[in-house]
């Protein structure tokens, strides 16, 4: 037991309102406005955790975002997260958490045995061992994942839900403490667009913990109830708290996450309000006033469960009632945090201050500190902390005042906490998220941002190393002046004041000595939550990881969820010392976003479950479903896969669907083509550029299949092209390649070409296509057509006509992807559900059968038809596939790609060619994707020659047939060769890929 | 994510409503049946991906649907300026002589 | 080996509070002439530098760094390692590479944590399902390992994934590679670094090259932040900064360099044992041994020498890993960063001579170079000891984006790596 | 021939908006319906043009708006998409006139009218917190669409013209093949906000919703 509550008359918490709440299965007490860590500590719970690499016990050392130890689980099945830290969760009645280390349990550690080998286990130990015998690492690295890894990670769906909001600002300040508030109240008073952003659950940052700071000559408090007063009256203000700006990006985009639930109970949370909510704020300006953290000083020990930062226990007293410990001791090198020495004082605390400078604090503040009851002890140092799973005391020494070294043993203390000040560390981080550099500052012994800022930043109070504040209001006025001065507004407000304080200087000590050489004493932790210590530093440096991103990869300092908020500085001034360099000239390591962590979900808002991409649907979606087809996902489009009937599997749907269009009518919803209107006096031209083959001589009322080459020469889409007019072409596309052509033909017209007169657009979703296929289609289109004559000759293979479609005007074009005599029926898409059952009952007599996109591929391959994507990938000319009719050489212009076609590989006879696979067994259906050999040698690395791109059960031949891609394919028909997919070889005949009507006789019928 | 100045629309949008097109102003061979297969494939593959001003394409996919060219460092993001394909050229041309 | 390390070397330095362990590289000040130089200190110039020394005798060579080591790409990838490609030429390249790092660890005496846990490729439509039919395939014939799994198999390696068919793209299997995964980058880089500097090649970090000293048509050493520094053979291994050395020499490459952005969760107990990528939804992700889901993101689409993107990438990627795993929605993303990969048209690096006499080239590994650096070194390094390709980069070579002889690895590739 | 009854269908037809409309209330901080199906016609041709431009005004008796404007009359809403394309929204009954009308007015010119009544639909959004759930939706500054603006963006992964005749709400003009998505996107990020599917208000001086009206066969086209 060591901390307990007080009555403190500046509590946040709400005494009249307790909260029961679990912790590793213990019922505990607390109050609302407690956090997790506060609560906990005022249970006298100090073992909250095991180190990751030593598994030595550890407690809470901090308040907020930069605890590194207090890593919790929160909550359990869907509604658990891992990894929270206790410091930042809010109490609410009913919480439950658990210990996420430890094992197997957390009083009793098996790490911690380990932890005693941990002279053998220096950084990178694992680099240099592990190694032998080869088989074993796996083993080893079982263990290794094992003992690694905090938190478990949720296993079921996560209950609640997540949304993004986008701001458009003038001003964003970051941070609600004294100067932002002050930031955002000059903003507001100029009129401009302000949004406050802070992380607490209340604004009023270190004014929340320090009671004695005044503003203007009141209560800092006070004060700053009065500015959120007035930012919430000024309607051009917003403010968020419980809002975290984590990153900062080009042009001064911010993202923040919102906590907009996390902070109710579960019962008490509203389903129809998100979870958390990531804010995107694009800002004119913004005003960093993301303050400071104080970091502690690095000594023996310093990482028993009860020590902690002196700014800790400062808030965990004054802002939640809480001490820390009934005997405590508080090492400092600067004078602020005499303040925290004397509240605990006052709270009845027997508080020892041991103050590294000789002559301490000014004289005020000793002296306030003495009427307080504090005892002082200067030129002291703590060498070593004692206790295990709880501090027990200390061992000082004496320090030479001038060298940072030990002048002579000190006495051994008891105590029940131990705490510490190093000073403050300012949050530079968004500062630093795109492009900018902080730069060390000595006086205030910081990496500090330049009070100027830069382009479209403002930096306002602590974060430019103004730990007085005074000092911090003062240049936080003087900053948003600056800023208002560039907005052509004025300044209304005079600067906000506290009294100047006398000040010591603060000593230059980051690594107190224990009179002992690095390494040897007991451990001085700098990186808490990934076990690094001060000799691990210089273990670092001295196997000449001398850069400070080396020291940082090999120690893994600053690696951890706190982002190195504690350890950072420490480690780049004990780095600095080992590498006999100045600080400044180390450096820093880089800031990476986020600064706390980001909720994925929060990410992904949302664009999760049926909004996570778009399913685009064709007028005739209900049809289908009503007819039970199954879909396939193209691109974004669903299409009709199949369409079973009872039990039937694919194959025997298939089967059906393929027999009953090549023996009678079948009918399938081509919707999803792309389909551009292309107009102009120079479309011609312009088609016959952007395709391989010809367009000059295709009258209005015809049609052409066309196919589009990249500049390299290779297929890239295809499609058929109607001439409306001489001036005017209906083109359609592949329905995954419509967006792309379309730009496509925008960027070559816009960039090479704009003075060819011709405009494209979209007409994709305008039209709904109805492809009425098989011998019997001519039949049922007479019974909804009268207007078109559809007889042979005067209606041929490839001509489009104008007229109505059971009574809807329609394009009909008889084009066939099938080799059947066919039609395709496009009608404005309204009236798309209207046309297609409309041609199911006009075909009813003929067992008119919907077919879906499997029976198309079976269909088209048994003509040879190729599919882009499938039959292509990337890599196949048009000569590749035996389409060499479908290039115009002889066209005056050189169209896309033609050039390509003439290089020293694309001319080769051995390239992959289209051709058509008889296997021996026609029951055989080859994979697709199934690979081919010429003989049946298969020992790898085997000679392939190609592989199957299509192959199906063709019912209309009664056997199988397949499309491949061969070596020379087109002088190796009759050859035999040897299909292979996994271990199996099916010899097959290399024949024609059309397998059916070579003539063409269907599709002119 | 950046915010790009649309010529045509007359409005800065945001990154989302673009779609990138590539380095600007490459230059296709009049005749490309008389350029070598080395010239060819220069002009099909060869970029300058250069490290500092650079100009490139933007289309403003869900706006106007048109090119533009941006000229934009590629090593602090600094965007100096967009313009209409042809506005642009003068510029590029301009500083490539320079 | 002077400083060999073992458990015993532990014990013993241990014991001395490990106050005698000798640097893992010597840092020596550069000197104005080598037999070669290698520009770019990441793990693929490294261990260029450490296979010419050792296979090739050639070890009067510096390693030219304008950071520090290992601060590249290596440093900000996913460090999946796989050699599941789809053309021989690449298959047979990645597979050197992944023999190279199945011994590499005992080889370096430096534990590169090289994790075989498998690599998983899901496929989410018939096409994806034929494109790893035809790679797996493929594989097995040159002798890679490979197999096909339902999603009633993928489920039992990976039980956490979503394989219902009411997502947005239902998984309806993989291709996987059990001798696939994952490896510690940072200590790639600094095994070869110890190697190299082992045999005598000398590393010099914050050391740019700012010039190339060309004397007709020949490569006779390169200007420098320290000073000039002479030798008749240079390798370029610079990844991103590639074009930047090719416009100092007037040679032109085909390549593009783009951001890849790439972030890690918090911590948390083994909840993933593979790696499992997704073209797709665009995401692929594994664990690391340390707890965190190592996160893989899109390419941004436009140029970047920034080490940043865009956030929405991002943002998507989070949905895409959702999708995936749909429990993983509350685990939190700890740190996000971002590298610069330069891409070439046929998503296959360029590896070989360039038109300057004695300045090789070794770049364009787009998004797949972490995988390939045991192997790409290898192979540079006797492309450079030789002046002439190993056969297995003798495709990679860069005439063939003239001759139109192009590798199209874009199928296999996709951004997943 | 049969006696043909030809009927048609909005894209949203499968979610049954007119059974789950509701009168609207000040309640619904978001409201959203589709409006019954419009002509939409596409206007190609260089506005900047004066020949073109005044063709346009000819045909449909609306003047050529400027950059990311509309303007609107009896014919409908004529909104600017690009330099040299606007999107003319319509009453469905009008379109044949009006197409007939166009071709007249273009003959001679480099300009075209395309019908594209099938591919596209429009969503009333409404409610105190419509701009909201734009933000919720879309990277664009919403606030600072003004009557007579139209932004061309994207909402989620979809595109759409947002356009502002009064403060009580938009007008959303959306592609068939992603109006599915749309609406879901909508309801979702409506969830916080009593989103209702709620009642038209009366078309007052609304040119899109006056066009519902006008929408009746019986009406005849305004056209020149």
């Amino acid at each position: 037991m060591s901390g307990y509550r007080v009555h403190r008359n500046s509590q946040r918490i709400n005494a009249q309102a307790p909260c029961q709440f679990r912790f590793d299965g213990k019922q505990l007490k607390g109050f609302a406005g407690d956090t997790l860590a506060s609560a906990l500590i005022a249970n006298g719970t100090r073992l909250i955790g095991r180190s990751f690499k030593y598994g030595r016990p550890r407690g809470i050392v901090g308040h907020g975002s930069e605890e590194p130890n207090a890593l919790i689980q929160l909550e359990t099945g869907g509604y658990t997260v891992p990894d929270l830290k206790a410091t930042q969760v809010e109490l609410y009645d009913g919480l439950n958490a658990t210990t996420t280390t430890g094992f197997p349990s957390l009083h009793f550690d098996l790490k911690g045995l380990a932890g005693t080998f941990s002279r053998f286990m220096p950084p990178g130990f694992y680099y240099k061992t592990f190694m032998g015998p080869i088989k074993a690492w796996p083993l080893y690295e079982k263990i290794i994942r094992k003992a690694a890894g905090y938190g478990r990670a949720p296993v079921d769906p996560d209950p609640e839900f997540y949304d993004h909001l986008h701001h458009h600002v003038d001003v964003l300040v970051v941070g609600g403490g004294a100067c932002g508030l002050w930031a955002a109240t000059l903003a507001g008073r100029a009129g401009l667009k302000t949004l406050l952003v802070d992380e607490q659950n209340e604004a009023g940052g270190w004014m929340l913990s320090d009671t004695s700071a005044q503003i203007d000559g009141k209560p800092a408090l006070k004060w700053v109830s009065e500015r959120l007063a007035e930012l919430n009256s000024l309607s051009n203000v917003t403010v968020l708290t419980r809002t975290t700006a984590f990153a900062h990006h080009e042009q001064n985009l911010v993202q923040a996450l919102e906590l907009v639930q996390d902070h109710l109970p579960l019962a008490a949370r509203d389903s129809h309000t998100p979870r958390e909510r990531l804010h995107k704020i694009r800002a004119h300006h913004v005003v960093l006033a993301s303050g400071s953290i104080e970091r502690p000083l690095v000594y023996g020990n310093n990482d028993r469960p009860g020590v902690m930062t002196a700014a800790a226990a400062q808030t965990y007293l004054n802002r939640y009632g809480v001490a820390v410990g009934r005997k405590v001791l508080l090492m400092t090198h600067n004078d602020a945090a005499y303040d925290a020495a004397r509240d605990l004082a006052q709270a009845g605390s027997r508080v020892t201050l041991i103050d590294t400078r000789l002559r301490g604090a000014a004289d005020w503040r000793q002296h306030e500190a003495k009427s307080a009851g504090v005892a002082l002890m200067l030129g002291y140092g703590i060498a070593e902390v004692h206790g295990k799973t709880s501090v027990s005391g200390a061992r000082l020494v004496q320090l030479d005042p001038f060298t940072n070294t030990v002048r002579a043993r000190g006495p051994r203390l008891s105590a029940d906490s131990v705490l510490s000040s190093g000073g403050l560390t300012s949050t530079v981080h968004l500062f630093c998220h795109n492009n900018g550099r902080p730069y060390w500052n000595e006086n205030s012994q910081s990496f500090v941002v330049p009070d100027e800022g830069r382009q479209g930043i403002s930096c306002a109070g602590s974060i430019t190393g103004r730990w007085e504040l005074s000092a911090a209001l003062a240049q936080t006025h003087a900053a948003v002046s600056a800023m208002l001065l560039g907005f052509g507004r004025s300044t209304n407000g005079e600067c906000p004041v506290s009294d100047e304080r006398e000040l010591a200087p603060t000593r230059r000590l980051f690594r107190v000595p224990d009179g002992l050489p690095e390494g040897h004493g007991a451990k001085a932790f700098v990186d808490y939550q990934n076990d690094v210590a001060a000799a691990d530093i210089h273990l670092a440096v001295r196997e000449n990881y001398r850069s400070i991103e080396h020291v940082k990869r090999y120690t893994a300092l600053g690696f951890g969820t706190d982002q190195g908020k504690l350890s950072n500085v420490n480690g780049f001034a004990i780095a600095a010392e080992a590498l006999g360099k100045p600080i400044a000239e180390v450096g820093t390591t880089t800031y990476r976003p986020a600064y706390t962590p980001v909720t994925f979900g929060a990410l992904a808002g949302s664009h999760v479950g049926d909004t996570f991409d778009p399913r685009r649907y064709t007028a005739m979606q209900s049809a289908h479903v009503k007819r039970g087809a199954l879909f396939e996902t193209v691109g974004q489009w669903m299409r009709p896969w199949y369409f079973p009937k009872g039990k039937e599997t694919m194959h025997q749907a298939v089967d059906r669907e393929c027999l009953a269009t090549r023996n009678s009518v079948g009918v399938m919803d081509a919707s999803t083509l792309g389909k551009i209107d292309v107009k102009g006096p120079d479309a011609r031209e312009f088609l016959n550029r952007i395709y391989s083959n010809a367009w000059s001589k295709l009258d209005p009322g015809k049609c052409r299949y066309g196919l589009m080459l990249d500049e390299n020469g290779m297929v890239m889409d295809d499609g058929v092209t109607a001439c409306l007019a001489d001036d005017h072409f209906h083109m359609t596309t592949t329905t995954g390649g419509a967006a792309r052509v379309l730009n496509w033909l925008e960027r070559w017209h816009q960039t090479e070409w704009p003075e060819l007169k011709v405009r494209f657009t979209s007409t994709t979703d305008h039209w709904s296509t109805t492809a009425v296929v098989g011998p019997k289609s001519r039949a049922v289109l007479q019974k909804l057509c009268s207007d078109i004559d559809l007889s042979a000759d005067a209606f041929k293979f490839m001509d489009w006509r104008e007229g109505t479609v059971a009574g809807v005007p329609a394009k009909v074009f008889r084009i066939s992807f099938s080799g059947e005599l066919a039609y395709e029926i496009n009608v404005d898409a309204c009236y798309g559900h209207y046309i297609w059952e409309q041609v199911m009952q006009a075909g009813e007599e003929f067992g008119i059968t919907p077919y879906g996109t499997e029976t198309m591929h079976v269909l088209r391959a048994e003509k040879g038809f190729i599919i882009v994507g499938q039959d292509t990938d990337g890599s196949m000319t048009p000569i590749d596939l035996a389409m060499g009719w479908a290039v115009g050489m002889k066209k005056p212009f050189s169209f896309l790609g033609k050039r390509s076609l003439s290089r020293s590989d694309t001319v080769r006879k051995d390239r992959k060619q289209l051709v058509g696979l008889y296997t021996e067994d026609p029951k055989v259906v080859l994979a697709e994707g199934a690979q081919i050999l010429s003989t049946s040698d298969d020992a790898p690395p085997a000679n392939m020659q190609g592989h199957v791109t299509s192959s199906y059960h063709s019912a209309f031949l009664g056997r199988s047939i397949a499309m491949a891609v061969l070596k020379g394919g087109s002088q190796r028909e009759g050859d035999t060769v040897y299909v292979w997919a996994h271990g199996k070889k099916y010899p097959a005949k290399v024949v024609s890929s059309v397998f059916v009507d070579q003539e063409g006789v269907r599709q002119h019928a | 994510m950046f915010q790009i100045h649309c010529p045509h629309c007359g409005a800065t949008r945001e990154e989302e409503e673009f779609s990138y097109a590539g380095e600007a102003y490459i230059a296709r061979p009049a005749n490309p049946e008389e350029a070598s297969d080395a010239e060819w494939g220069d002009y099909l593959f060869m970029r300058k991906n250069t490290r500092g001003w650079f100009w490139e394409q933007w289309q403003h996919t869900a706006g106007c649907r048109k090119v533009i060219a941006v000229k934009r460092h590629t090593g602090s993001y600094e965007i100096a300026g967009s313009w209409t394909l042809a506005e642009g050229k003068e510029h590029y041309l301009k500083e490539s002589e320079a | 080996m002077a400083n060999r390390y073992s458990f015993w070397s532990l014990f013993k330095h241990g014991l001395k509070h490990h106050e005698s362990w000798q640097p893992a590289w010597r840092s020596p000040q550069p000197r104005s002439r080598y037999d070669v130089i290698i520009i770019g200190g990441g793990g693929h110039g490294l261990a260029t530098a450490y296979y010419l020394a050792k296979n090739h005798g050639v070890k009067n060579v510096a390693v030219l760094e304008k950071g520090y080591l290992g601060g590249g790409n290596t440093a900000r990838n996913t460090t999946i390692v796989r050699s599941n490609y789809l053309w021989d030429e690449s298959a047979h390249l990645y597979e050197h590479a992944l023999k190279l790092w199945e011994g590499l660890s005992q080889d370096l005496n430096f534990n590169v944590m090289f994790s075989q846990r498998g690599v998983m490729n899901l496929g989410h439509t018939l096409q994806d399902m034929r494109d790893i039919e035809r790679r797996v395939n493929a594989n097995v014939l040159n002798g890679i390992d490979g197999v096909i799994l339902s999603p009633k198999e993928i489920q039992d390696i990976v039980p956490l994934m979503d394989i219902s068919n009411s997502t947005r793209y239902p998984v309806m299997g993989a291709s996987y590679q059990p001798r696939g995964g994952v490896a510690r980058h940072d200590a790639v880089a600094w095994g070869f670094a110890r190697g190299a500097s082992e045999q005598g090649v000398d590393l010099i970090e914050q050391c740019e090259v700012t010039g190339m000293i060309i004397e007709n048509g020949r490569i006779k050493g390169v200007h420098t932040t320290q000073g000039d520094i002479f030798a008749d053979r240079v390798g370029c291994v610079a990844a991103g900064s590639t074009s930047t050395l090719a416009k100092m020499a007037g040679v032109r490459l085909p390549l593009e360099s783009h951001p890849l952005q790439a972030f890690v969760s918090e911590s948390m107990k083994p909840c993933l044992d593979t790696v499992v990528m997704s073209n797709a939804v665009h995401g692929y992700v594994s664990q690391s041994d340390k707890g965190e889901l190592v996160i893989g993101a899109g390419i941004d689409s436009y140029l970047g020498y920034g080490q940043r993107g865009s956030p929405h990438v991002i943002e998507h990627t989070a949905a895409a890993i959702i999708e995936l795993f749909p429990s993983f929605s509350r685990v939190r993303l700890n740190r996000q960063w971002g590298g610069i990969v330069d891409v070439a048209p046929d998503a296959c690096p360029i590896i070989g001579k360039s038109p300057i006499k004695g300045l090789y080239f070794n770049c364009g590994w787009g998004t797949g170079g972490f995988k390939a650096t045991p192997g790409s070194g290898h192979v540079f390094a006797h492309t450079i000891a030789n002046d002439a390709p190993h056969p297995l980069n003798a495709a990679f070579a860069l005439d063939r984006f003239n001759t139109g002889h192009l590798i199209d690895e874009h199928g296999a590739a996709g951004v997943a790596h | 021939m049969p006696n043909f009854q030809p009927y048609l269908q909005s894209p949203l037809v499968n979610f049954n908006l007119p059974a789950q409309t509701v009168p609207a209330e000040a309640s619904q901080k978001v409201r959203a319906n589709e409006l019954p199906l419009m002509g939409y016609i596409v206007l190609r041709g260089e506005l900047a043009d004066t020949a073109v431009a005044q063709a346009i005004t000819k045909a449909t008796g609306l003047a050529v708006p400027t950059a990311c404007r509309f303007s609107s009359g009896d014919a409908g809403v004529l909104i600017w998409q690009s330099p040299d394309e606007c999107l003319l929204v319509t009453a469905r009954n009008y379109v044949p006139a009006l197409l007939a009308a166009c071709t007249e007015a273009f003959a001679g010119l480099f300009a075209q009218a395309v019908d594209n009544s099938g591919g596209l639909t429009t969503v009333y959004l409404s409610g105190v917190e419509h701009v909201t759930l734009l933000r919720h939706l879309g990277v664009y500054d919403f606030e600072s669409v003004t009557p007579g603006d139209v932004a061309s963006t994207v909402l989620g992964k979809a595109g759409a013209l947002v356009c502002r005749v009064d403060g009580d709400g938009v007008f959303l003009v959306i592609r068939r093949s992603f109006a599915d998505y749309l609406w879901l996107l909508i309801t979702k990020a409506a969830t916080p906000y009593r989103f209702a599917v709620a009642k038209l208000p009366a078309a007052g001086k609304s040119p899109f919703l006056r066009l519902v009206d006008a929408g009746s066969p019986a009406k005849r086209p305004v056209a020149a």
